[in-house]
């Protein structure tokens, strides 16, 4: 019976006819294979700090964050995030500004400066890091829906 | 306030012992005092600077709970205690000049913040976070007064690679460092430990 | 391939019982579109060719159409092409 | 040059010969597009992530999702999401979409040990009915077994909770929920009598302190935590206090934090109730009127195997959810043990912040919001814990009222629609019914038009038991739908892979994605999700809220619900059901148990003619009547007049959730309580009708230590838990390039003092050690979590750093949830040989 288990463990190297996935990453989709078998950690990854800004999905997508946060508060005393994205400071520090919407509390009033419900940035603004995606992402631009023709092949870089 | 300083002055001098200390000596010989003099003041410089290092050291910062637990503690969590090549700052690289006269200064500065051990000023977190503003506002204060002296210890200016920087701090730094409009400490708050309450601080709402 | 691309636009003028025919004849031709225009009998046409001297031999070929008043060239440019990584 | 550029410079060239020509273009030829081409279809539905169940709008181009942003009106998030909701567009799109079924062959044949290789439905429904048939012949209902899901939709669940109890006649059906919320719901059972909050997220606007216990909110809840945040921000007197194991972005914008021992948030609470007793601030009044005193037993055990030596020692562990009746005068007694010097030094948290806590509670003027999850939930002595901050409230009477009440928050999009609701635990039924009580068997026998004494009695295995029963060849049909359990539950190495791989054992897995638990599967069924099927959630605070199927899901990817419906006919009455109660009641023999569970004339009922012509409908379709609206009327007949009672089907494709109990339209916020609540009676201000008597029961129970703590040897805690841009196994949000780019893969949280201890740096690969197993991973010492010494926090949703191998499968003894969050752990540098390739 022992034995038995054990060959069955052995004999479990399952391939997926479907999907394409990036070999040096898969674990992190679907575990080791076997389920057993010891996994490296892959390298922590860096982020990317090329404050390249990074086309949005659709139009009410939060644009990511291109730049490092480490460090940066968002607490009771200070919100780092506002001293180059607040209106104000936009001029000198070159930065987006928080959209209007921003303005808005739960109500619906249009308020003076920042609401408090969107007091904490990083809860829809992510900064990324240089990983490789673990496996293509299908979803299309609507541009690519509405016009075909304009649309450079996607996924194929 | 005055008066008070007057009045104990005066009752220091009045005491017996203080006066037979700083009456001439009677029986001394002029060389012995000179010889002595000499000696007892190698002694005491060579012990006064020794000592004066020995809490110039990280050490002796964090041999009190309250930078133990509090500065100390939050500093570890930043790029100047663990960064890419192992170059960290210790509490005096930052907080104290390394010039000998402003050293001092700076010192008898810090006797107050004996003081503060002693009486327990700050020995709770809560009675630090309460300080915190105070204690922040100070060391601004100082640090712009100096042109952010102890960054530049070790972050010339002069040094930098812009392109070594991403974009947005090599171009803050060309309309504001290099220009000298700003100060490091200007727009590099909060890099060390956590920040205090910022309202009404310049550069942030 | 050459690396450089053209893309040139013209107005091409034709005769109102030849536009079918003239946009037939335009569309036959490599790179050629037509955008418009069938109404008035001014066609709007784009060339997307590989060197400048396509573009003048692509305006020969459509002004010896039957039916084709006159063929301007409006619109020129052209830059390197360089392959997507 | 690409052909976007070619394609704009063609645009830009006609443009010019046709201004040069005085000739307009056709629209085709414009710069932008305009009118139809840019017009998406926009539909209402709720996040599919999370249990605080935010709208959101969905728009849709050419049969895809196309983008999503917050809904504007719905009343929970008025236009939020997080950014999990906000990537929702592209969670259906993963490369790797599983299309067809996919069966473990050898030469044509199922083979335990042999690859995966696609095939039709047909096929592989024959090889699950023959192994069910078989498993059930041989051994019987109590071998077949079940394991469902948060995330399931309303009908989902019901339809999996008729088929398991009423056709196969088996209990053992237990959704991924216990891991999550079973604390949480027995401890309301036992309090009220009635399962989920008595309050609603509108306390969020009227508190004036919220107290988190264990919660961090910011990161787990981020919608919520925006009421939470802008109540604070905009009015200076709200306070926010939390309580946590560690240091995280809820306590930076908390005023007060506390951080506490594992485990002795019992102690604290108790501590604050001793507190309310010896200051006076008890409302005797309340107590009198509206609360019984009751003892819990003690010395209950940890919910691990009976052979385990924690258990054999332990004085109740055959009966730990036995209490009873007792007195104020007590519990005040038992409560007086518990003295701010005794809980600061067991607790590690100080007297004065003890004290800032308890008066909090103690203020009749200060409007208390008490929150938690897995914190409270995901403990050995949770249900206790539950207990205890209910003791709180009902101490002060500060319950049931706009910004005063206990609020437990949940996991999962339909922890409480579906597992809780429906009844998808192994002891319950629908509207809080229990299959241990006839009466409540007789009542589903009825509305489901079966005959009596057909429904099992015997509660079935919960989840962790399900694992242990598999592994010990006792439980051998298993279909997991909607869920990564491998990867989730606690101890995979030695309790849940084994059973899956065991050779006795058939296990089905449907799931969208080929995850952890479809890899070891015999047979994995393709699923169709979220918005790719009609569906409904339950969120946290009662608020049921249906959308529309607005896509088509890929190749022949079908929803859970189609799947359980059309398993369904392949089985007769004759083949599962005992002979002699056909006997007794010949009109069931012959039929499939889709006809008698599904075409009984009730689910059946009403036909496609009903379903809205904007709508594409499946299963609809293909079974040929409304099924979702026949299943919901079906199941809302359980809990109307009951104090559960659902809106008519149609009403919730119209309004942005309604949060029952709905009576004559209208919702209720406040359960329990006069002017709220119509179920309570004119002039009695509170009644908790959940209990025959209407009382609620204070439970008193004492501190327990955790099941395992650190020793000498393996010298940490180990907390497991989420990140904000990960949803729990990760299934869906790491297939989204920028939710994986922001938290690209699993780290161990670690104080630097404890890093620099061992010689370990940022960033620096570690094996992670428990007595159960261990994993590699990487040390982070900075970042939005800071451990206290002597502490880790993993996150689980890698599936390359699979902590759940190192985790504990200790469980609640009541509630039999796992604590996830206490186990003792070693971390060790890996031998410079072995480390980790670069990439």
């Amino acid at each position: 019976m022992r034995r038995g288990i054990f060959a069955v463990l052995v004999g479990a190297g399952p391939l997926l006819a479907a999907g394409a996935i990036l070999a040096q990453d898969a674990p992190r989709l679907r575990g080791p294979e076997p389920f057993t078998k010891e996994t490296p950690a892959p390298p922590m990854q860096r982020q990317v700090t090329d404050d390249m800004r990074v086309g949005r999905n659709y139009p009410d997508q939060p644009p990511v964050i291109p730049h490092s946060i480490e460090g940066y508060a968002v607490d009771l005393n200070a919100n780092k995030c506002m001293s180059c994205h607040a209106r104000k400071f936009t001029e000198q520090s070159q930065a987006p500004m928080i959209s209007v919407t921003h303005y808005q509390d739960r109500a619906g009033n249009t308020l003076g400066g920042l609401a408090p419900r969107r007091y904490v940035c990083v809860a829809c603004h992510v900064p990324q890091t240089n990983a490789k995606p673990l496996v293509d992402n299908v979803f299309r631009d609507m541009d690519a829906i509405t016009e075909p023709e304009r649309q450079p092949a996607r996924g194929r870089h | 306030m005055s008066a008070w300083i007057t009045r104990t002055w005066g009752r220091f001098r009045g005491n017996r012992w203080v006066k037979t200390a700083l009456s001439p000596p009677a029986y001394l010989s002029l060389g012995f005092l000179t010889l002595g003099g000499f000696v007892a003041g190698v002694i005491f410089w060579g012990g006064f600077n020794t000592a004066l290092e020995y809490t110039n050291t990280e050490k002796f910062c964090v041999g009190c709970h309250e930078m133990q637990a509090n500065v100390f503690e939050e500093l570890k969590g930043t790029i100047h205690f663990t960064n890419r090549s192992g170059v960290r700052a210790t509490c005096p690289d930052c907080h104290v000049p390394h010039e000998w006269t402003n050293k001092i200064a700076r010192k008898m500065q810090a006797s107050k913040e004996v003081w503060g051990h002693i009486f327990g000023s700050i020995d709770t977190r809560e009675k630090f976070l309460s300080m915190r503003k105070h204690l922040a506002e100070r060391e601004w204060e100082r640090m712009k007064a100096n042109d952010s002296l102890e960054c530049r210890n070790c972050h010339s200016d002069e040094s930098m690679d812009l392109t070594k920087q991403n974009p947005r701090a090599a171009s803050a730094h060309e309309r504001f460092l290099f220009s000298g409009e700003r100060t490091c400490i200007d727009c590099h708050k909060g890099i060390a430990h956590r920040l205090p309450d910022m309202s009404g601080v310049p550069g942030w709402q | 391939m050459s690396g450089e691309c053209h893309i040139s636009s013209l107005v091409v003028h034709s005769r109102s019982d030849r536009v079918q025919a003239i946009i037939e004849g335009i569309r036959s031709l490599e790179g050629a579109e037509v955008h418009g225009g069938a109404d008035t009998g001014k066609l709007i046409v784009t060339l997307e060719t590989d060197t400048e001297g396509q573009v003048v031999e692509r305006i020969n070929t459509i002004q010896l159409l039957d039916g084709v008043l006159a063929a301007t060239l409006v619109f020129h440019h052209f830059e390197p092409v360089q392959e997507r990584e | 040059m690409d052909v976007t550029r070619r394609t704009l410079l063609k645009t830009q060239a006609a443009a010019a010969a046709a201004a040069a020509a005085g000739v307009s273009l056709p629209a085709e030829a414009q710069n932008i597009a305009t009118g139809e081409d840019i017009r998406l279809q926009w539909s209402k539905a709720p996040c599919r992530f999370c249990g605080t169940g935010c709208g959101v709008m969905v728009g849709v181009k050419d049969g895809r999702v196309v983008a999503t942003h917050g809904d504007m009106q719905a009343e929970v998030n008025r236009g939020l999401n997080c950014v999990k909701g906000y990537f929702l567009s592209k969670i259906m799109y993963g490369g790797d979409r599983l299309t067809q079924p996919l069966l473990r062959m050898k030469n044509g044949e199922f083979a335990k040990d042999g690859e995966f290789q696609p095939v039709s439905w047909d096929r592989a429904f024959d090889e699950m009915a023959k192994q069910w048939k078989r498993v059930l012949k041989e051994k019987g209902p109590e071998a077949v077994g079940m394991f469902g899901s948060g995330q399931w939709t309303i009908w989902e669940g019901y339809a999996a909770s008729k088929l398991m109890r009423a056709g196969w006649r088996s209990n053992n059906l237990d959704p991924n929920a216990r891991h999550c919320m079973a604390s949480a719901a027995v401890a309301f059972i036992r309090t009220f009598g009635m399962d989920e909050p008595m309050g609603c997220y509108d306390d969020f606007e009227h508190a004036d302190a919220f107290v988190l216990w264990g919660s961090n909110m910011a990161e787990m809840h981020p919608i919520l935590w925006t009421r939470v945040t802008d109540r604070r921000l905009s009015h200076p007197h709200v306070r926010i206090a939390t309580l946590s194991t560690y240091e995280h972005r809820t306590t930076d914008l908390s005023d007060m934090v506390s951080i506490f021992k594992p485990g002795t948030d019992l102690a604290i609470m108790n501590y604050i109730a001793n507190y309310l007793i010896q200051t006076g601030a008890v409302n005797r009044e309340f107590i009198d009127k509206h609360v019984n005193i009751r003892m819990a037993n003690t010395d209950i055990g940890y919910g691990l195997r009976p052979d385990h030596t924690l258990e054999q020692r332990a004085q109740n562990a055959q009966n730990p959810q036995v209490s009873h009746p007792s007195t104020f005068e007590a519990y005040a007694k038992l409560m007086s043990e518990y003295t701010a010097e005794r809980v600061s030094e067991l607790s590690g948290v100080s007297k004065e912040q003890l004290e800032a806590l308890a008066k909090l509670y103690a203020d009749p003027k200060i409007k208390v919001m008490s929150l938690w999850t897995m914190g409270f939930n995901q403990h050995v002595r949770g249900v206790w814990a539950n207990n205890m901050i209910y003791n709180l409230h009902l101490m002060t009477g500060k319950i049931s009222e706009p910004g005063n009440g206990p609020f437990s928050l949940t996991g999962q999009p339909s922890a409480c629609g579906t597992a809780r609701e429906v009844g998808t635990f192994s002891h319950r039924l629908p509207a809080d019914m229990q299959v241990a009580n006839p009466e409540h068997r007789k009542y589903a026998e009825k509305i489901w038009k079966l005959p009596e004494g057909l429904l099992p009695a015997k509660p079935g295995y919960h989840a962790v038991q399900q694992d242990r029963m598999l592994n010990d060849g006792k439980l051998n049909a298993y279909w997991i739908m909607c869920n990564n359990n491998l990867q989730t539950a606690p101890n995979t190495e030695h309790e849940t892979y084994p059973g899956y791989r065991n050779p006795a054992n058939f296990i089905v897995v449907t799931d969208a994605y080929p995850t952890v638990t479809a890899m070891a599967a015999d047979l994995i069924l393709p699923a169709a999700m979220w918005v790719e099927k009609e569906g409904a959630y339950g969120n946290a605070e009662r608020r049921t809220h249906f959308w529309h199927q607005l896509v088509n899901a890929p190749g022949d990817a079908r929803s859970d619900l189609w799947q359980l419906m059309e398993f369904s006919k392949r089985f007769t009455t004759d083949e599962v059901w005992p002979a002699d109660l056909l006997a007794k009641a010949p009109e069931y023999r012959g039929k499939t148990l889709f006809d008698v569970l599904f075409a009984n004339g009730q689910v059946n009922q009403f036909p496609l003619a009903e379903i809205d012509p904007d709508y594409e409908n499946r299963e609809a379709r293909h079974f040929g009547f409304y099924v979702q609206k026949g299943l919901f009327e079906e199941y809302a007949a359980f809990g109307r007049g009951h104090g559960h009672d659902l809106a008519p089907f149609d009403v919730y494709h119209e309004v942005r959730g309604l949060r029952w109990p709905v009576v004559d339209g209208k919702e209720t916020r406040w359960r329990y309580r006069e002017g709220f609540d119509p179920y309570v009676e004119k002039g009695t201000g509170v009644q908790f009708y959940g209990n025959p008597d209407k009382k609620a029961n204070l439970v008193a129970a004492p501190y327990e230590p955790p099941a395992e703590s650190p020793d000498p040897e393996y010298d940490m805690w180990l907390v497991t838990g989420r990140v904000l841009e990960h949803w729990h196994s990760g299934s869906m949000t790491l297939r989204v390039p920028e939710l994986y780019k922001a938290f690209s893969g699993a780290v161990v949280f670690m104080h630097p003092d404890d890093a620099a201890k061992r010689g370990l740096r940022r960033g620096q690969e570690v094996k992670v050690v428990s007595r159960r197993g261990e994993i590699r991973s990487r040390i982070e010492t900075r970042g939005r979590n800071r451990v206290p010494p002597g502490l880790i926090f993993v996150p689980f949703f890698d599936a390359s750093q699979l902590i759940n191998k190192v985790t504990l499968d200790a469980t609640d003894p009541i509630s039999k949830q796992t604590d996830f969050k206490k186990c003792a752990v070693k971390v060790l540098a890996v031998a410079s040989a072995d480390v980790g390739g670069q990439q």
